[in-house]
């Protein structure tokens, strides 16, 4: 029985992240309309985009090499397995257990590395530009998740993010490194997702742009898988910054589907709330210049370590 | 007094005297050479002859397993240079440097050396060993010479005043122990024979034999060419023929080394007497330090070689100085390989200045490629003396380092010091012999590369196998010396 | 008697000092030989003293070698030789007499101080002249680092010899073997000697020694 | 019965290196010597790795020291590093078949190259203090003479120089050391070293030395200044047994010494290798990420997975001081896992570069770009390697890895505060390694394969030829193996790591799915097969189900880049430019930059110039300085050489009166 719902509860979260990630992104983009006193486009809107652009015809560039048209499928493939694999509404997935949160890391860092190679495969100066920047970035937003793991995972006892959340769910004290850390995740959160201030995602003709310089020459099928995996990457993080930090809700390992039920509309929910944070947070800054990412990234680093180090001298105590 | 007659170490002696006298009135230079190989050659069978036949005691001469070693190598290195000196002086008469009358001068004190230096190491009394080390002296001297050059009257001359001084003050030191001895032996013979005065060391004045030890150290130093004593050595090898600074490396030095030894031995066996190691060592770790900084401003190559031959004295010095059954034993491997090896370069280095019409070292590149044999050689040979495995100094150095650093690491850090600068100049200098675009070369020579081969055969062979009776030997000298 | 004997060996042996001194400050070359012919005589009393005192016959030898080649013949020679080089009249710079003569005293100090406890047990006329010839032979070094003219230079080097002869001759019963070979070292030593002034000679025009470093195989 | 057999074969590899020596050589001269090499290499594996009891094996030959015989011994650990030795050495062989088949001077590498495999297997299988010596020296020097295969060229001939000082300088400490554990008596066989007693100062003296020695071969930071100019140096089926097999044995002399020989260790002893082995990391990766020039960017990336390799050994050290036996036998695979997979992936790298040198004879990779398309075969194995290297998962790189950070997690639990306060930098070294390592390779393979080609040698390539491909592709396919199937690794080391830190991983071979959990399940797990068939399914999911589903063709176009459509290469993203951020932000932690604009006035016509120096901080701090006193030294005391006759009488003189005075008093 328990077999049975744990697959039910992994096929459920596959589908119910592909399904919302687009989701999550028209929902952020309907609220920064609002608070710039707009109408904007309905939440479906990244749903019909992707569409569209599925129908539409491919156009590759004459140097396109054969990474270039596989690149999108690799890096849909790994962002979704690794947004299938956290716990969003239930800890209890079949296979949460084959990765987990530096095995995540490293699958998003797979992803990177495909979508930097992508960018330079044209061989446009546009996607150098992006590829070098998004490899800055990431060599400073990896090393900086894994800090703020290693937190977590210190505190929890394992490095598992079912167990992770399920310890924070059961016996959840208030850490300075805990807060450390969620601080943390919540910048490379945003520097992962090129959002505002680090990139904008809604520019293109913009020298200052990391992620859509990469994907400049992209275009249809192509370029609507790559959109979709920019989503679950984004929503994977939301739902990391979820299930670490706020894990009420989440349905046990051999829970029931009512629980089940109750954690998909709590999640839902959580989900709403941090797309409005973000929309929020986004019209509030302004983008910031390129070279005081690293510095803004640092910080994340920082409070990573600084974590770290309390729960390591702690420990002792 | 029959028995006597037949004693090998007699024909030893003889032979060369011999030869040296046929070579006088020899006229032809080829023929010359011939004898000269000959006679060489057959020393070294007697020699050999030694090994079977073991110790001999008579009145003049007498052998005993410290001595047996060192007179088999430096008649092997004797034969072997007779070899390569008939391939060099071909060369010589072409080129013209050597006029015929040299050539006989030459070959005939080339085997008057070879007797002095037997006589030296078969000696059995102190008088005579220094006589004998003072006649092999004043050969060299004549060698060095031999060229008439300004720079080799120079070295010669330079040679014979600091030769002399040093081989007085051995004089003296000779006399201070046969004084030290009289008292207890009695006038006469007995207080010069090695066996007696080693029987009865413990009895002598100790002070007495410190006085003597400080003159032998210093006099038979200068000719072991310890730094500071060391000056005449670069320039008698860079400018004598270079079988002569091969038998110089390969013999002279060890020959002397030899007396210093026999004199350390009479004082380890009296109690009283001040050790006389911190001396060695210390002239050894000068010698090595020196010597190791000096190889860096060279640019003749024969004289590179030669500090290097300071450099290596220093090492062998400094082993025993330090002493014990491991050192000792890695001292004498290491001059056995070190006489081996450095006439071995010498060979290569003789027929490449031949070749190459130049000993300047910025002059000469290339090697490997223009003269594959040569080239090659020298860069065996060289690793060789940088006791790179699996070649047979490595050993020595393995044994002398290891055993010294678990003893008294202060002594072997500053040895490890002077072999790493050492190592650092020698391998700048062979880089840029052996490798790079080849240089013009003026002349070819008909090189005989039997005496290398033969040579750094042996001296891979070392590395990596020693026989065991070789073993014992050392094993037993090692013991001796204490 | 036995201590008179004493006293004469000590006061010859004594007198060899002295003349090592003079060797020492003497600066002209024609004189410097001839003090050298009086070193070897000093030698020779030295020797044939200690011969009578010993009842060693062939010390007696030694003393005629000495007086014979280092008395006679080595002086002349070195006369024509100087003669022949046109430097007899060659006066040279010794490096200030006052500093060379108080190192020469301080040489003898060291040897008697090095010398008599090291020779307690050995005889009195040994101990003696063991000092005395050790003062020699440092005196005769440092004579040789002094000057620089290759005929001086050789002066020097034989009075160093000249100590250890007398050194030899102190030891009792010291077999004929060495002082014959001290001998023979010395004549053979002389041979080459001449050879190499006349080869320098026939070089340089000079015996001074400055030149030949100026020489030197290697450049700087 | 192995050990004897792999001996011979070692003795048979020693006499195909004389055998080749020829005078001229024939055609195929060197086809039918690789060929042997490889055999003899497999015959080699074949024998350490074939089951041999619980105990290991000894042997000894009538060689060496007279009064302890060349001794060799084969157990659990030295197995190991055999066997990476020889697939090392195999791979290499294959693949000079073709590569070298167009060496012009085959008489300059052919002698040395068995030599120099056969060496490295001795190190692995001495058994006494000399033998070891000899083969470690035996090993650097019969490599050096490979370095100078190119002796034409002036930097070679460098590189060759300041390897075989570093490496005599290493061979001289370790010789020190030895010294010490053979004590007075040298007794320098192990078993006696094993036995005896050693007090706490030797031990650390000890200590100090091998990091000075192994360290020097392995190319520890600040020891690693030869690595970068010798491994490029030598040809390139060489450069890949430098980097990725001859570290990996200096690696081992460490561990056998340190693990082995000392005994039970102190905790202090993990302090250096911790230090000195994130430092290596960081300072190797971010020179790496900055090169040029191919094959050296590939030797600076060896030094940072040294220091990867370093850190894991000294956390094993850390736990095994305190008694930890299981964390410690965790840090021990991990350290072992990753010089194997190291040992695969770099050697498919130094292979591909060496195709790449082979196809357009360029090492500057500002002049490439492009050769996915004229070399696609080569392009894909080394993008494999790339991905392996840049320990991203399902490939082996991830795994060791993993288990490497899974051990830092491991460490609040030891006593010592100055460890926990060192283990978490570490911790942010080997990310920040691990993350820059990834932008690395994206350049290094982005600038050479994608994009259009820089230059005509380029434009020129072609496909290099089929001996090469295999041997890539043989080891890749064992990354995949050993990254998707990680438990059989980890359970073929513990017999190793039970030896020498007396604990073992629990068993992996039996959780389900070729799992593997460190500590355990509940704790952490990976499993590299589900991720990475997963990964494969849903990429092939998707394309197969957008394909069906809307099947409209593709249609090539010049490429659209914002409307700016230049066919100018110029205008591609250089090598510099791709490296300019990460060095701008993070290049200040390991070297000194200097930065120079030659900007023309308005209305010159000269071009501008932008220069870039990078200095390495160790080499003009402590070596260059180094140098300059060794010389200066010797021009002061060269004067000695050129005093008069009467001043060298002097010299003898003053020498004379001074021992007489101190004999006297």
């Amino acid at each position: 029985m328990t077999f049975l719902l744990d697959l039910f509860a992994q096929a459920m979260q596959m589908i119910l992240v592909l399904a919302l990630s687009p989701v999550l992104i028209g929902f952020t983009r309907k609220v920064k309309a609002r608070l710039l006193r707009r109408q904007g486009a309905p939440v479906m809107q990244p749903w019909y985009d992707l569409i569209r652009l599925l129908r539409k015809e491919t156009v590759l560039a004459e140097d396109a090499s054969w990474l270039y048209r596989s690149a999108p499928y690799i890096i849909f493939a790994t962002t979704w397995v690794a947004a299938s694999l956290a716990p969003t509404f239930a800890t209890g997935l079949m296979f949460s257990w084959i990765a987990d949160l530096i095995a995540l890391t490293a699958l998003l860092g797979s992803a990177r590395f495909v979508l930097a190679l992508a960018g330079m495969d044209v061989g446009t100066s546009f996607g150098g530009i992006g590829s070098s920047r998004e490899t800055m970035f990431g060599s400073l937003a990896e090393p900086a998740t894994i800090m703020i793991v290693f937190v977590v995972s210190l505190i929890a006892g394992s490095t598992q993010l079912s167990e992770v959340a399920a310890y924070m769910a059961s016996d959840f004290e208030l850490r300075v490194s805990v807060g450390f850390a969620l601080v943390g995740l919540v910048i490379v959160a945003i520097a992962e997702n090129g959002r505002i201030p680090v990139d904008n995602p809604s520019t293109h003709l913009e020298l200052t742009m990391v992620h859509e310089a990469m994907i400049l020459e992209y275009s249809g099928r192509h370029l609507a898988v790559i959109e979709l995996a920019s989503a679950l990457k984004l929503l994977l993080y939301v739902s990391l910054i979820a299930c670490v930090f706020f894990p009420f809700g989440l349905a046990p390992h051999n829970g029931s589907l009512s629980g089940m039920g109750y954690g998909v509309v709590l999640y839902v929910a959580k989900l709403a709330v941090a797309g409005f944070l973000l929309a929020v947070f986004e019209v509030s800054t302004a983008k910031m210049r390129v070279f005081r990412v690293s510095d803004y990234l640092g910080v994340a680093l920082m409070l990573g370590l600084l974590g770290t180090l309390l729960v390591f001298v702690t420990r002792s105590l | 007094m029959n028995s006597e007659m037949l004693m090998v170490s007699n024909a030893l002696v003889a032979i060369p005297a011999v030869a040296a006298a046929a070579l006088v009135v020899q006229t032809d230079y080829r023929r010359a050479a011939q004898i000269n190989l000959a006679a060489s050659g057959v020393t070294f069978l007697f020699a050999l002859a030694l090994l079977f036949k073991g110790h001999e005691d008579g009145s003049f001469l007498f052998v005993d397993d410290l001595n047996i070693v060192f007179v088999v190598l430096s008649t092997l290195v004797g034969f072997t240079t007779s070899i390569f000196s008939a391939s060099y002086i071909q060369h010589e008469i072409d080129t013209g440097r050597l006029s015929l009358g040299n050539l006989r001068f030459y070959h005939a004190t080339y085997q008057v050396l070879l007797c002095a230096m037997n006589l030296a190491l078969l000696a059995s009394n102190i008088g005579l060993m220094w006589v004998s080390l003072e006649v092999a002296t004043l050969t060299t001297v004549l060698m060095v010479g031999v060229y008439r050059t300004r720079e080799s009257l120079e070295a010669a001359w330079k040679y014979f005043i600091l030769g002399s001084v040093g081989i007085a003050l051995a004089l003296f030191g000779t006399i201070l122990v046969y004084i030290a001895a009289e008292p207890v032996l009695g006038e006469g013979y007995d207080s010069m024979v090695w066996s007696t005065l080693m029987a009865h060391a413990p009895d002598f004045s100790a002070r007495l034999l410190n006085v003597a030890f400080v003159f032998l150290m210093l006099g038979y130093g200068t000719k072991v060419g310890l730094a500071p004593m060391h000056a005449w050595l670069p320039d008698a090898h860079a400018e004598g023929p270079t079988p002569i600074s091969a038998v110089l490396s390969g013999l002279l030095l060890n020959v002397a080394l030899y007396a210093v030894l026999r004199f350390k031995m009479l004082l380890t066996a009296n109690a009283a007497a001040v050790t006389p190691g911190p001396m060695m060592i210390a002239l050894g770790l000068a010698s090595v330090i020196f010597a190791a900084f000096m190889l860096y401003k060279r640019d003749d190559i024969k004289r590179l070689f030669a500090y290097s031959s300071i450099e290596h004295m220093g090492i062998i010095a400094f082993a025993f100085g330090v002493g014990g059954p491991v050192a000792n034993f890695a001292g004498l491997l290491h001059m056995t390989m070190h006489s081996l090896t450095k006439s071995a370069i010498f060979f290569s280095v003789g027929h490449i200045a031949q070749v190459k019409g130049t000993q300047k070292i910025s002059e000469i590149r290339g090697l490997t490629q223009s003269h594959p044999a040569l080239g090659w050689g020298l860069v065996i040979s060289v690793m060789a003396i940088c006791g790179m495995p699996p070649l047979g100094v490595f050993m020595s150095e393995f044994l002398v380092v290891s055993s010294t650093f678990a003893r008294q690491p202060w002594l072997a850090v500053p040895l490890v010091f002077g072999l790493l600068v050492a190592f650092g100049a020698l391998l700048l200098r062979l880089i840029g012999l052996a490798f790079g675009e080849p240089t013009k070369s003026v002349g070819e020579v008909q090189a005989s590369t039997v005496p290398l081969v033969v040579h750094l055969a042996i001296v891979l062979l070392a590395g990596l196998y020693l026989p065991a009776y070789l073993v014992t030997w050392f094993q037993n000298v090692a013991r001796l010396l204490g | 008697m036995e201590h008179l004997n004493l006293d004469v060996a000590q006061l010859l042996a004594g007198s060899l000092v002295l003349v090592s001194f003079m060797l020492l400050y003497q600066d002209r070359l024609s004189g410097l030989i001839n003090i050298f012919a009086l070193h070897a005589v000093a030698l020779t009393l030295s020797v044939a003293w200690q011969a009578y005192v010993q009842h060693a016959p062939h010390l007696y030898v030694t003393a005629g070698i000495a007086l014979i080649f280092k008395a006679t013949i080595i002086p002349v020679a070195l006369r024509r030789i100087v003669k022949q080089l046109r430097i007899h009249r060659t006066v040279e710079i010794v490096g200030g007499i006052g500093p060379t003569m108080f190192l020469g005293m301080f040489l003898v100090a060291l040897s008697l101080v090095v010398m008599l406890p090291a020779t307690a047990s050995a005889d009195p006329f040994a101990r003696e002249d063991l000092a005395f010839a050790l003062a020699i032979v440092l005196l005769g070094l440092l004579m040789m680092v002094t000057r620089r003219n290759a005929v001086s230079q050789i002066i020097g080097f034989m009075s160093l010899e000249n100590g250890l002869i007398l050194a030899a001759a102190g030891a009792d019963g010291m077999p004929l073997v060495v002082e014959i070979s001290v001998a023979l070292s010395v004549l053979v030593a002389f041979i080459v000697i001449g050879i190499f002034l006349f080869r320098i000679r026939e070089r340089f025009d000079t015996v001074d020694l400055f030149e030949l470093d100026r020489v030197r195989g290697e450049k700087r | 019965m192995p050990l004897d057999l792999a001996l011979i074969f070692v003795g048979a590899l020693f006499c195909v290196s004389v055998l080749s020596i020829r005078r001229r050589a024939r055609s195929d001269i060197s086809r039918i010597i690789y060929t042997l090499c490889c055999a003899l290499c497999v015959l080699i594996f074949v024998a350490v790795v074939s089951p041999r009891g619980a105990h290991a094996l000894s042997a000894t030959l009538p060689l060496g020291l007279p009064w302890i015989g060349m001794r060799f011994r084969l157990d659990a650990l030295s197995a190991f590093f055999l066997a990476v030795v020889n697939i090392g050495g195999a791979a290499a062989s294959v693949y000079a078949i073709g590569y070298g088949a167009h060496e012009k001077h085959p008489m300059r590498v052919l002698p040395f190259f068995p030599a120099f495999i056969a060496a490295m297997n001795c190190v692995v299988l001495a058994d006494d203090a000399f033998t070891f010596l000899v083969a470690w020296e035996f090993m650097s020097l019969s490599s050096w003479a490979l370095v100078l295969a190119s002796h034409q060229e002036a930097e070679s001939r460098s590189a060759a120089y300041i390897y075989l000082l570093m490496a005599s300088f290493g061979t001289l400490c370790l010789l020190m050391a030895f010294g010490v554990l053979g004590g007075v008596g040298g007794a320098y066989d192990f078993s006696t070293i094993r036995e005896a007693p050693k007090d706490a100062w030797k031990a650390g003296l000890v200590l100090g030395l091998v990091i000075l020695g192994a360290g020097s071969k392995a190319g520890l930071v600040p020891l690693h200044i030869w690595l970068p100019l010798a491994h490029p140096a030598a040809p390139s089926h060489v450069s890949a047994l430098m980097s990725g097999v001859m570290t990996k044995v200096a690696i081992y002399g460490f561990i056998r010494i340190v693990f082995d020989l000392l005994g039970q260790p102190a905790f202090w002893w993990s302090i250096h290798p911790l230090v000195l082995g994130a430092l290596s990391a960081m300072t190797g990766i971010l020179f790496a990420t900055v090169q040029s020039d191919l094959k050296k960017l590939l030797a600076y990336s060896t030094i940072e997975n040294i220091g990867v390799i370093f850190v894991a050994l000294g956390l094993a050290l850390a736990f095994k001081a305190n008694g930890q036996a299981l964390p410690a036998a965790l840090a021990f695979t991990a350290a072992l896992f990753h010089v194997f997979n190291h040992a695969l992936f770099k050697s498919v790298l130094f292979f591909g570069a060496g195709a790449v040198l082979g196809a357009t004879g360029e090492k500057n990779i500002e002049k490439l770009g492009g050769l996915i398309k004229s070399m696609p075969r080569t392009a894909f194995l080394f993008l494999g390697g790339c991905v392996a290297i840049a320990a991203l998962p399902p490939l082996n790189g991830f795994v060791s890895e993993w288990l490497v950070f899974q051990a830092i997690l491991l460490t609040p639990s030891l006593p010592q505060w100055i460890l926990k306060l060192i283990t978490p930098l570490v911790g942010v070294a080997l990310a920040l390694s691990a993350a820059l390592g990834a932008g690395c390779y994206v350049r290094a393979f982005g600038i050479v394969f994608l994009g259009r080609a820089r230059s005509a040698a380029a434009q020129a390539a072609s496909e290099t030829d089929g001996w090469s491909l295999g041997a890539m592709s043989v080891l890749l396919a064992m990354c995949l193996l050993a990254g998707v199937a990680p438990s059989f690794m980890i359970d073929t080391i513990s017999p190793a790591a039970q030896e020498y830190v007396g604990g073992r991983m629990i068993v992996q071979g039996d959780l389900p799915w070729l799992t593997i959990a460190p500590v355990a399940e509940s704790r952490s797990s990976y499993n590299g097969l589900l991720v990475f068939v997963f990964i494969l399914l849903s990429s092939f999911g998707a394309m197969r189900l957008i394909r069906t589903l809307w099947p409209r063709p593709v249609r090539r176009a010049p490429p659209w880049d914002c409307g700016y459509a230049d066919s100018s290469l110029a205008t591609q993203y250089t090598a510099s430019s791709f490296a300019q951020p990460v060095r701008r932000a993070l290049g200040g932690l390991a070297f000194s930059t200097r930065e120079s604009l030659d900007m023309p006035l308005p209305g010159e016509t000269r071009a501008a110039r932008f220069t870039v120096e990078i200095g390495d901080r160790f080499m003009n701090g402590l070596y260059t300085p180094l140098a300059k006193a060794v010389w200066f030294c010797a021009g002061r005391l060269n004067v000695v050489n050129f005093l008069s006759i009467q001043e060298y009488l002097g010299l003898v003189f003053v020498a004379l009166v001074v021992l007489l005075i101190i004999v006297a008093l």
